[in-house]
């Protein structure tokens, strides 16, 4: 049976959002429930990272509704910022800091309580244990993504929102990164992704979602 | 290098040891001044230690431009251990100075030109050394502090000709130059010893640094072999 | 609470520790106050008496560019790869971030202010050591201040848009007579006869007005 | 020739125009320069000889502490996103990118100063005004050198820890010849029967060999 | 006929690189050829960027030679700047100008002279001519790799490096850079690419590179 709408954990309603000078998201409707993983596809410059920003409560919901678990974003914004877990473009990393720290910064500031150990095992499934005590400076792009994605193994979050996860990491980091996803998702965790390379996630249940102009769209078939 | 120095830093030692004894027995021994007491005699100290961080200094400057022209790494080992030692001298110069101030100015300190210049002398000492370590590649550190210690070469000649170029409190030169003759026949040969041992001092702490410091970074170089080894 | 309060530590930690570990930091501090004294005495060359009536002046001009120039620093580090981004979606209230940045900053500028203070004294061979209690405090109740509004400034700067440089300018005003009174404070304990105590009272009266609003402005500033 | 000319005056321009556009540097230079003044007027409360006898250390200081602040912040726009890598890569001598850097620095500093001098003029109630083209003269001159020397010190730093206390460490003992050859200067032109012209050849002397040199020692600085 | 590696354009004989504690490049050979595109491919941290990176003259070259048209890097390294192109993780563009701007700075640093059209023309082809006077700072991902990427159009560049081209460029960009690259090749030049999706590049005749913790390698196949 398909899930009726009113089950969804996470519900947006016609959600605006403007810049200054540009309108970039017009009116998006959008729901999630427990398990579910949707994939943003689009232009550049359609509007995927901006909606996952919004959705991350980094951006102000300038018209329309964004409900996670029930709490509104009006409101509960710091609480739904505990549940949810955004790893961006950038990797909020610090370069003086090593993974180590980087993590119990990560982890502090979530008000996870992580032991060293816990701290140590997640740079390990990361494949940056030889690394463990170097400073993020010097490190290489897809080390920097594999730290930061590494996050999410800190606490299941509820709604994960990924920005172009793939990007950077090699073939066996992908293949990684597939399986940390689809046992996430088989917990019950919603994922939401924006992605330009498909063909990586096939390997995962998903549902596409096609941005174009800041609207979701059927198909992009017919981009110009 | 290094390793001459290794073979040779004991002699010097010995030889450092000797002299210093006889300067200090000479010291102890000559009359205590008639006007200054027992005071004076920090002054076969200071002037030795003054003229030691002034040469450091000078080395420095020099192992720094030949570390610039040539890119060896022995000249920036020289530059890094003389740094060191320079501060060790100018501090001294700095304590037995204030020290000996007390009694004579009644301050510890005066803001005159040549106690200024030789404060910014330590200043710049330990400026080198902080820059130094806030590089993490060594290769830049090197070249920073090199240039660094080149540009700084400049309170070198203002130290020395403050009390010429300036109204002063402290001691106009008295070895040479057109000032008239201060240091007596007594205080001469105590004071010639002991400039000879601070100079072998200063001789024997370059090369004790320098092997220091050549360890340090051969044992930085063995570690990362390891490290890399162990990971395959 | 005490989850909060850790978050705020690591913060500070982060700014503090961080990029100071292993260095020599204390001593670059301290022979950076001396650096400042010769400017100074090269700069106004003054006798005995003249450098009674400098010093309180002397004290808190470089204080305010010590702590200025930590939290130039201070607001650098976090534009690092979206760092800015992270504290904000992190969990934990904006007043909780403010409160973690000021504290690093506390730290750094009271840290230059020892080192500064018995190093001015015996140079300027100004003889107040008795009184060296009372001026540590009145530097230290004027720097609680001073730090609050200078990490509003660099919030300020750091997000840069329009409506920062209409507050820039007010922060001036603001900043100006918590100066003033711990300029006046300082100079009424070294005079015989001054009289400390009103303003004495006038900067706690400002550190509590600015501490109070500043994590509030601190939180409508960052916030998009 | 002129094109390397024209590329020395895009690299100023980049960092005069992004300063003007966000306001950055010139703002928080500015702040500082007048907060400086304030605290002085309230320190000293000078009487109008004293005022004149104090005015050139006063504004030397304020220029030396001000271009510190600014120097700590021309290297970062180059922080953004490589930009320093970029420059490095450009067909262009390292003395060019010398050029481009210190002339927009000097710029920048040069309209901090020209905003305070009449505003120091005015707040200490000195009436030099018929001497100001002198004086601003002299101001130039020693901020050539002095800016010189700080791009260079701020290349050098550009890359540490705790970068901007480095840096402060760094340019205050080797100013100090060339601050009090500006004092001095100053001091002289506004004392009747002062001579003054020994000062300035001094102050030409250290411009011309930092100048010189600074060219070339960037050079080593900035290579890998 | 092969063409013997005598009449190679770009060679690189046994080249090392170490970062202070870390051995990174290990004796790499490599050449390349008039038209010829070499893709390197390998693990996280193998050492890709770094290559990439030692070869547009950013890194030094340790240990080993490097040649490009018959130059040796140690001697003539501002010329072989002025003829390579580098691309690479960062897109070196100022946030706080427009893409206009930041073409007419590359221009100017690279001695290349550009009329405006020629500027404008470069924005449309990369698909910006909407943004032409926005500021960069608020591209999109794919937007600012695009522009990154548009430099390439300003000058035939005779040696091309660029590191993960592909990544956040939407498919449309893929197939617009794949264009690029073929005439760009066509034309005589000389590309060397890191990627992690060979599959992109399918299109383009290319030669595949495996780099593994430093040194080249016939395959990949036995990676752990
Ligand atoms: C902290 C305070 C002091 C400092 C930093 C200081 C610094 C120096 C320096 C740098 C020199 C060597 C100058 C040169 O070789 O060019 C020197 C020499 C000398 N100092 Fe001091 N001094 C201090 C206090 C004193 C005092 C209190 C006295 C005695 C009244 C004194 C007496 C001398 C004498 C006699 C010489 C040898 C002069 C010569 O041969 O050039 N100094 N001092
Ligand atoms: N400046 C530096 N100092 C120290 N180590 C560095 C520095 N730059 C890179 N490294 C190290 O060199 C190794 C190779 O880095 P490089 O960026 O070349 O990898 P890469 O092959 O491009 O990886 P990726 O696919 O993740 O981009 C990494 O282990 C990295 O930590
Ligand atoms: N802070 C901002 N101010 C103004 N405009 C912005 C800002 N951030 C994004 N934009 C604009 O919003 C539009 C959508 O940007 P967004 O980053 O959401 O695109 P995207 O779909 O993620 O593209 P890409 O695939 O390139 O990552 C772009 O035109 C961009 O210029
Ligand atoms: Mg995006
Ligand atoms: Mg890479």
């Amino acid at each position: 049976m398909q899930p009726s709408p009113a089950d969804a954990r996470l519900q947006v309603r016609d959600l605006h959002h403007a810049f200054a000078r540009h309108r970039v998201l017009q009116g998006i409707d959008l729901s999630l429930h427990a398990g579910e993983c949707g994939v943003l596809l689009g232009a550049n410059g359609s509007g995927k990272s901006t909606l996952l920003a919004v959705l991350a409560t980094r951006l102000r919901v300038q018209k329309g509704s964004y409900q996670l678990l029930g709490l509104d974003v009006r409101e509960s914004a710091e609480e739904m910022r505990g549940r949810l877990l955004f790893v961006g473009h950038h990797t909020h990393l610090y370069g003086h800091l090593t993974p180590l720290e980087n993590l119990l910064f990560f982890a502090d500031l979530q008000l996870i309580t992580a032991s060293e150990e816990r701290l140590r095992a997640v740079v390990a499934a990361v494949g940056l244990e030889k690394f463990a005590e170097q400073p993020v400076r010097w490190f290489s792009a897809g080390m920097r993504k594999r730290l930061a994605l590494g996050r999410m193994l800190l606490r299941q979050p509820e709604l994960l929102l990924l920005d172009e996860p793939y990007s950077a990491l090699d073939r066996q980091g992908v293949i990684w990164l597939n399986q940390v996803l689809q046992s996430y998702l088989t917990a019950g965790g919603m994922l939401l992704m924006a992605s330009h390379d498909p063909e990586r996630i096939a390997a995962l249940p998903h549902r596409q979602l096609y941005l174009r102009r800041g609207r979701l769209v059927q198909s992009l078939e017919d981009e110009p | 290098m290094i390793k001459w120095f290794s073979k040779w830093h004991g002699v010097v030692f010995v030889a450092t040891l000797l002299t210093l004894l006889t300067g200090l027995w000479l010291v102890l021994s000559a009359p205590a001044d008639y006007q200054q007491g027992d005071a004076v005699r920090i002054l076969y100290i200071h002037v030795p230690a003054a003229k030691m961080s002034l040469l450091s200094y000078l080395f420095l400057t020099v192992a720094s431009g030949m570390y610039l022209w040539r890119r060896q790494e022995p000249w920036d080992i020289l530059a890094e251990a003389s740094v060191s030692v320079g501060a060790a001298f100018t501090a001294l110069t700095l304590a037995s100075g204030s020290i000996w101030g007390k009694p004579m100015w009644g301050a510890w300190w005066a803001w005159d030109a040549r106690l200024t210049s030789m404060l910014v002398l330590l200043i710049l000492f330990m400026g080198l050394m902080a820059l130094r370590n806030a590089l993490e590649d060594p290769h830049k550190a090197a070249r920073a502090t090199a240039v660094l210690a080149i540009i700084g070469a400049v309170d070198l000649p203002i130290i020395h000709y403050s009390v010429v170029w300036w109204r002063t409190l402290h001691q106009p030169p008295s070895f040479a130059g057109p000032a008239k003759q201060t240091i007596t026949g007594d205080l001469l040969p105590p004071l010639l010893v002991m400039s000879v041992a601070f100079i072998l001092l200063g001789a024997w702490l370059l090369m004790v640094k320098s092997r220091e410091v050549a360890a340090r970074r051969a044992w930085e170089t063995l570690e990362t072999e390891r490290l890399e080894q162990s990971h395959g | 609470m005490s989850k909060l309060l850790r978050a705020a530590y690591r913060i500070a930690w982060k700014d503090v520790v961080g990029d100071w570990r292993r260095r020599a930091t204390l001593s670059s501090m301290l022979f950076f106050a001396i650096a400042v004294l010769v400017v100074f005495q090269v700069a106004f060359d003054p006798d005995r008496l003249e450098a009674t009536r400098l010093l309180p002046g002397l004290l808190w001009v470089t204080i305010l560019f010590t702590s200025l120039m930590g939290l130039g620093r201070v607001f650098q580090a976090e534009e690092e790869d979206g760092a800015l981004e992270g504290l904000l979606l992190s969990a934990v209230p904006r007043g909780v971030l403010f409160l973690g940045k000021w504290s690093g900053n506390l730290l750094l500028t009271l840290l230059v202010e020892l080192a500064l203070l018995p190093l001015t004294l015996v140079l300027f061979n100004v003889d107040v050591w008795g009184q060296l209690p009372a001026i540590v405090g009145i530097l230290l109740l004027g720097t609680l201040g001073l730090t609050g509004l200078g990490v509003l400034l660099a919030a300020m700067t750091q997000t840069a848009r329009s409506r920062e440089t209409l507050l820039a300018l007010l922060l001036l005003p603001l900043t100006a007579p918590l100066l003033i009174a711990g300029v006046q404070a300082l100079a009424a304990l070294l005079q015989p006869g001054g009289e400390v105590e009103p303003w004495l009272r006038l900067l706690v009266i400002f550190d509590l007005v600015y501490l109070a609003l500043a994590p509030w402005a601190f939180g409508w500033l960052v916030t998009e």
